[in-house]
């Protein structure tokens, strides 16, 4: 098990009810995180609308998650 | 040059920025937030940002630009927080030699800018209700301030 | 509304009068004087202009190009006169709901007004020659400001 | 014979050492205005590149010329 943090953005921050959780994971990728994330707090957004950061970088779905990595689950943006 | 506001945007003081003796062309593109948007009045909007990723990406985006580009001058500013109707809520000012890179790269930038950066929109309407808008390439309902 | 201006133009004061809740998507376009032209170091730029048909030719333009975009609200001020380097010679500002239109009409209006309007272009030298510009269409060493 | 106004502009003007003359002319359409123009005063622009407009409404070159009329000689704009 690996120790993470993940932080959540707009609708995904409302539908967790928090904008932050550091959690033990047995997550291999970033799409790990993500699935995990809608069995804990639900959402329909399917995760080819978001996007997904590591540590502050862009990452894909398949970027490995390590022990201490700070994930940033994306919701569709919308800037403009 | 890519900043995140969360105060007024001045399109004078930011176009001055770009004046340059070797530009003949320049061109700007402002989204406004309308009174309406998919048929419900909007009262605000409010705009959330991840400013580090915010500012990192548009700084790849803008030196992309620029490799497409490559006379290119270019400027963008992103409102974040709660904006009333009428307000400013992206900026983009390139300048370069001739007309036509002027406009296709500010519409390169513009379009960019709205699918790439961490910067999420949420609508309040005059009903009471409020939703996050989905971006434009991600939703059937697509929909956006421009 | 078209007009030709003795004077400087001012960006500011022509972008606030297109202000319209309604507008979703604000483009604008502007021809500076450029320092160098087809390899020529150029001082100053003088332009001709036969206000009476410039200014029917201008709302005709912009009729048309209402016609092409409904949503759109256009403005446009060309000078007249002796410029400087860095000078605005032309503005052009929309507004419309949404931004593909407003590119596209701004980039519709610059271009039709460069070829349509009884304008003409003199270009001074630091070499102390000068010579009228061509129009873009018209010649092999087609050039301009923008 | 009409007698008809020509005005000049631009290069035109320059070429011809003044904006406006009075003449008597049997111009039949703008396209003759045009020919005696090049003949009388030189000028190395083809037609095609140039527009002309009688009594202030832009006209085609073969726009008939009437007795009275006030041609404009437009050599290629260059406008922005």
């Amino acid at each position: 098990m690996k120790e993470i943090t993940v932080r959540y953005f707009a609708m995904f921050r409302e539908n967790a009810g928090l904008s932050v959780e550091t959690l033990q994971s047995d997550a291999v990728t970033a799409a790990d995180v993500f699935k995990a994330t809608v069995s804990r707090h639900g959402s329909t957004e399917p995760l080819g609308h978001c996007k997904v950061a590591i540590n502050d970088v862009m990452a894909s779905w398949d970027s490995p998650i390590s022990d201490g990595d700070v994930v940033l689950l994306f919701p569709p943006v919308a800037g403009g | 040059m890519i900043s995140i506001s969360s105060s007024a945007i001045d399109p004078e003081a930011l176009r001055a920025r770009l004046i340059d003796p070797a530009a003949g062309a320049y061109c700007s593109f402002e989204g406004w937030v309308r009174n309406r948007n998919e048929g419900e009045d909007v009262v605000r909007l409010e705009y959330e940002v991840y400013e580090p990723l915010a500012i990192s990406e548009g700084r790849k985006l803008l030196a992309e630009a620029g490799v497409r580009f490559p006379h290119l001058h270019a400027h963008c500013v992103h409102r974040a927080g709660l904006l009333e109707i009428g307000d400013c809520a992206v900026w983009v000012g390139v300048t370069s030699p001739h007309r036509d890179e002027a406009f296709q790269a500010c519409r390169y930038i513009i379009d960019a800018l709205k699918i790439r950066l961490p910067i999420w929109k949420k609508e309040y309407y005059v009903s009471g209700d409020s939703g996050w808008v989905n971006c434009e390439r991600c939703s059937a309902h697509a929909h956006s301030v421009a």
